[in-house]
């Protein structure tokens, strides 16, 4: 296939400065395909500014039925790497790792290693899986709460985002990923509209049937995206606050009482920590016996708590501002009655 | 002193004056759906009862009955009761005026409240001691289902009850079912 | 693949396993108490699911299976002797008044099975009382109404078994097996059933030596496996509907059911008191886990 | 023989009397020991603080005072059901009428070209969102304006008008900004 941009002529990596490189991946447009989908140049460009970095290969597919980052490794394994490596020359990385949620794929990357990079597995549960759990589990460092992993240094990319940087710097534009549809696993243009990916009555979820959202109109593969599947939540039957959710979530949220709340269609702010700790793993849709998507209602909440807050901020600026003005009219009343009273003095004295 | 619990206990549970005596069901059904509004109600109620409990049998031991003029009863029970709400309403409304906001009509609806006019006149022929206890157990009594009552309203998904039966119907059958819980005290004392 | 340790189950699939759980003790009842037990358990399950079919107008809400379990549980605590028509009313008020007038499944406040149980030993307690099921009155009257006897005399009365009263002791051990294969397969908290079981174990252990010769209470071991002790622990104080799920108000729950129940049979006039220690404990339920509900909503 | 009538009017008469000053005495013991109430700043916290007046007071604080002395909870049209909601939860008072308030409240915009710079409507802006110099276009700082209409009738020229502002552009400004 010819490449679409006639400059994007291979680069051999191990010569290039690190800036050509980070253009080159700016210029390719790629994404982060673990699901976030934030700008991969930007991401490296932030962490550049926070020396010492540490990157991390993330192939901890903790998604149920997806094997999509499964099946590239065992295909591309060399690939990721040499993207790993890539990112490890931009950053000069001082340690890089890459987690894999498959024994089998352990071995064969054990024999790739260089000197500075090591391989773990790690099982595939929803506490290993997530971005800020992975940076401690394989580096010790903790990612606080307000600020982001970039700013400490650390960046996590998927095996997908690496395998792209590859294709890049070898000229090849990011055009195609793997998708996980109902558990067979193929390459998918990217672009191509939801719906005909996957032809099925049932609605379907763009993503896996936990984490994933309803497609909205006409919407098409975008590189985030790691599998496309049917929708359980339709045959969903009313809670039966068994709290099997609330044993499932790796985090301890009270998913129980969360979703109780968003039942009433209601923003509720007390519950706002809550909700910002979840990261969206899904691992309480998988519990619920139900098949009821705790995830579409802990999303419709934090959307309405977000619009809450929104009105909230609105109203106290006006509260403030109403009051300055107010303050500010009876200072200008006063003021202007002492200057006419002191002008009345002037006036008697004269007479 | 041993009797004197079971007494209390007995006036709580066994014939407790909401569900098994079946009085003071309109302050019940009104104030309770939620516990912020229950939980207050029930205190004052609690107030209101064990102060005109005395005042009563104080009244009726040592005024109406040497004087045998018991048929005054009646009149001078209800003149107390009504002046030891107006005492609980000012006091409320002087120290919270939100709470004052929330119980709203309710409050001075204790003077109507049939239970507690119930208890004083049952109890009016009673010892003090005796009285005190019947009429705290059965305050306390109706404070514990009204504040049982409120959580389960609260747990009440108005919206999936089949719309015929929102609000009070669906409210009398959670009394209902309540009251068959506490038919399980039933002959225990 | 996500890990998650309690194995995937359907709502559907909660109820199969139920039912199976009590199958055993559905047999034992029926060799001990004659095969009318069977024809009673019968009428109760088709009463219900056809009041719930009829109630939602709607075969679609049958797949979860609540309505058999609710008919199978009002089977098993109605004694055989009992009237036709009586399973019919316990089980249409027990669908429509415990369950479909709050909004069908999840959105009841009290357990169904015990409200149409309770609401027919009230109203009709001639009927419920010779040979009863679940109050097992045969030991437990015995033991209320024969108090001039010494305890010596009491054991060897023809209705006293080897440990509980005759026969229900090994229909308790029965509902002991099915209610252990549900605890293991993880779809019943094990907190609620130990803490109802020691809820009644230890008052019958603080009471027991002050039983004197004249009024015994019973001792523990006795009141574990008499009347519907597992029935009631394994089965219905566990359904989930109207039960906590975290830990602790599980332990508070249990106990209270455990505890009102033992001091029924003890103090007051009804044989067994499990029926009102459910519907009492599922009353003090929002209050023991606020969290589940939006208490100023 | 005029003693059966006499007593009990004299018990039922002094008992009402001496229950009736002991209210009166309670209460005046009370009121003076009145602590400051924070109910009006309560309710002046949910309401939109749009000072729009279109509720009948001439600012928010106002309509506060009157709902906590009983005024209805469903006159604040740019809170609409959210306020509403609010206050029947605080006060605990069912809603009569519930009516519709749209998502995005309107906002105030200038048509520049017709503005010839006369000040009025900045007066007229309770939360001083209209800024412009004497006799050169004014314009409204749409973060600021809350849509309360009062600009609307000084303006000689008729240039303002109410168009939906969309929330989006407000909501990215802060969304992901360097800690």
């Amino acid at each position: 296939m010819p490449s679409l941009n006639p400059s994007f002529t291979p680069i051999n990596w191990e010569q290039a400065t690190p800036d050509t490189l980070l253009e080159r991946i700016a210029e390719a447009k790629i994404v982060g395909m673990g699901g976030a989908g934030f700008p991969t140049a930007e991401k490296i460009a932030l962490a550049q500014k926070h020396p010492p970095n540490f990157v991390i290969a993330n192939g901890m597919e903790t998604d149920p039925g997806v094997n999509a980052d499964k099946v590239l490794l065992e295909r591309h394994l060399d690939d990721v790497l040499t993207g790993l490596r890539i990112v490890a020359k931009i950053l000069s990385a001082v340690q890089s790792f890459v987690a894999i949620a498959h024994e089998r794929t352990v071995q064969d990357a054990q024999s790739l290693l260089i000197d500075n990079e090591t391989v773990r597995y790690l099982k595939p549960t929803f506490q290993n899986g997530a971005e800020r759990e992975l940076i401690q589990i394989l580096t010790g460092h903790v990612v606080k709460d307000n600020s982001f992993p970039a700013f400490d240094g650390c960046l996590v990319l998927n095996v997908h985002t690496l395998f792209a940087i590859a294709e890049a710097i070898a000229g090849k534009p990011l055009t195609k990923r793997l998708v996980t549809v109902n558990d067979e696993t193929r390459w998918i243009d990217i672009g191509t509209p939801v719906e005909e990916i996957l032809e099925s009555r049932d609605p379907i979820r763009v993503g896996c049937y936990a984490t994933g959202k309803r497609p909205r109109a006409n919407e098409v593969l975008t590189a985030k995206v790691n599998a496309i599947s049917n929708d359980k939540s339709v045959r969903a039957l009313p809670c039966i606050h068994c709290g099997w959710c609330d044993e499932a979530c790796p985090r301890e949220l009270p998913v129980e009482s969360l979703f109780v709340l968003a039942e009433q269609l209601k923003p509720n702010l007390d519950v706002q920590d809550a909700l910002n700790r979840c990261n969206d793993c899904g691992a309480c849709v998988i519990a619920c016996p139900s098949n009821i998507h705790l995830l579409d209602h802990v999303r419709a909440l934090r959307q309405r708590n977000d619009t809450e807050r929104e009105r909230i901020s609105r109203a106290t600026q006006a509260r403030i501002r109403f009051d300055a003005r107010e303050q500010r009219l009876r200072s200008d009343a006063m003021s202007s009655d002492a200057k006419r009273s002191e002008r009345m003095q002037q006036q008697h004295k004269w007479q | 002193m041993f009797d004197l619990v079971t007494i209390l206990g007995g006036a709580a549970l066994v014939n407790n004056f909401v569900l098994v005596q079946l009085l003071g069901l309109c302050p019940f059904m009104g104030v309770s759906n939620r516990l912020a509004t229950a939980l207050p109600m029930g205190i004052a109620t609690t107030f209101v009862i064990t102060i005109s409990t005395i005042l009563t049998n104080i009244l009726n031991n040592f005024l109406l009955i040497p004087y045998n003029i018991e048929f005054l009863r009646l009149v001078l029970f209800i003149t107390v009761i009504a002046s030891v709400v107006q005492l609980t309403e000012r006091y409320i409304k002087y120290t919270s005026k939100l709470l004052h906001q929330m119980l709203g009509i309710y409050l001075p609806l204790i003077t109507s409240n049939c239970a507690i006019l119930g208890v004083v006149l049952t109890v009016a022929d009673l010892s003090l001691i005796q009285s005190l206890a019947i009429g705290i157990g059965s305050a306390i009594g109706f404070t514990v289902v009204l504040v049982l009552f409120s959580g389960l309203r609260a747990r009440l998904d108005e919206q999936s009850v089949p719309k015929a039966f929102r609000g009070a119907p669906i409210a009398f059958i959670t009394v209902g079912m309540l009251a068959l819980g506490f038919l399980g005290f039933k002959g225990m004392m | 693949m996500a890990v998650t340790d309690r194995p995937k189950f359907q709502t559907t699939g909660i109820m199969v396993h139920v039912v199976i759980a009590l199958l055993p003790g559905l047999g034992v009842s029926a060799w001990f108490l004659g095969p009318k037990m069977l024809l009673v358990v019968l009428i109760s399950i088709l009463v219900a699911v056809a009041t719930e079919a009829i109630g939602t107008r709607s075969v679609l809400t049958l797949r979860d299976g609540s309505a058999v379990v609710t008919g199978m549980l009002i089977g098993l605590c109605l004694p055989p002797s009992v009237a036709i028509w009586v399973p019919i009313v316990a089980s249409v008020s027990a669908i429509t008044l415990g369950k479909l007038l709050f909004g069908g499944l999840g959105k009841n406040l009290f357990n169904p099975a015990m409200v149409g149980y309770a609401l027919v030993l009230i109203a009709f307690p001639m009927q419920l009382v010779y040979l009863d099921g679940l109050t097992g009155a045969t030991a437990l009257d015995v033991l209320k109404h024969h108090e001039r006897e010494s305890l010596d005399q009491l054991v060897n009365h023809p209705a006293f078994g080897l440990v509980g009263s005759k026969h229900f002791e090994w229909m308790n051990l029965a509902f002991l097996v099915g209610g252990l294969y549900l605890v293991l397969l993880r779809i019943v908290p094990w907190l609620i059933p130990l803490s109802v079981l020691l809820g009644i174990a230890v008052p019958a252990l603080v009471f027991f030596p002050l039983g004197d010769a004249m009024h015994s209470f019973g001792s523990p071991w006795f009141h574990l496996f008499a009347g519907g002790t597992m029935l009631t622990a394994f089965f219905i104080a566990t359904d989930p509907v109207t039960s906590p799920s975290t830990k602790l108000p599980q332990i508070m729950y249990g106990f209270f059911v455990g505890s009102v129940a033992f001091f029924i049979r003890c103090f007051g006039t009804w044989a067994d008191g499990f029926a009102f220690a459910i519907l009492l404990a599922n009353a003090f339920l929002p209050l023991l886990e606020p969290k589940k509900v939006a208490l100023d909503k | 023989m005029i003693a059966p009538i006499l007593i009990p009017t004299l018990v039922l008469s002094s008992s009402a009397f001496l229950l009736a000053c002991s209210v009166v005495l309670t209460e005046r013991v009370l009121r003076s020991k009145q602590r400051p109430d924070n109910l009006i700043t309560r309710i002046n916290e949910l309401l939109p603080q749009t000072q729009c007046a279109q509720c009948g007071y001439p600012g928010c604080l106002p309509y506060a005072e009157a709902v906590a002395q009983g005024e209805s909870i469903s006159l604040c049209k740019p809170g609409g059901v959210t306020t509403q909601s609010t206050l029947s939860t605080l006060l605990n008072r069912s809603i009569e009428d519930e009516f519709q308030s749209d998502p995005h409240p309107p906002i105030a915009r200038i048509r520049e070209s017709e503005c010839i710079g006369c000040g009025l409507c900045v007066a007229a802006c309770p939360v001083d969102a209209i800024v412009g110099a004497p006799n050169y276009l004014h314009t409204v700082l749409e973060l600021h304006c809350t849509g309360c209409e009062l600009c609307i009738p000084p303006c000689p020229v008729d240039c303002i008008d109410l168009v939906q502002s969309n929330d989006v552009d407000r909501i990215r400004s802060h969304a992901f900004s360097e800690p």
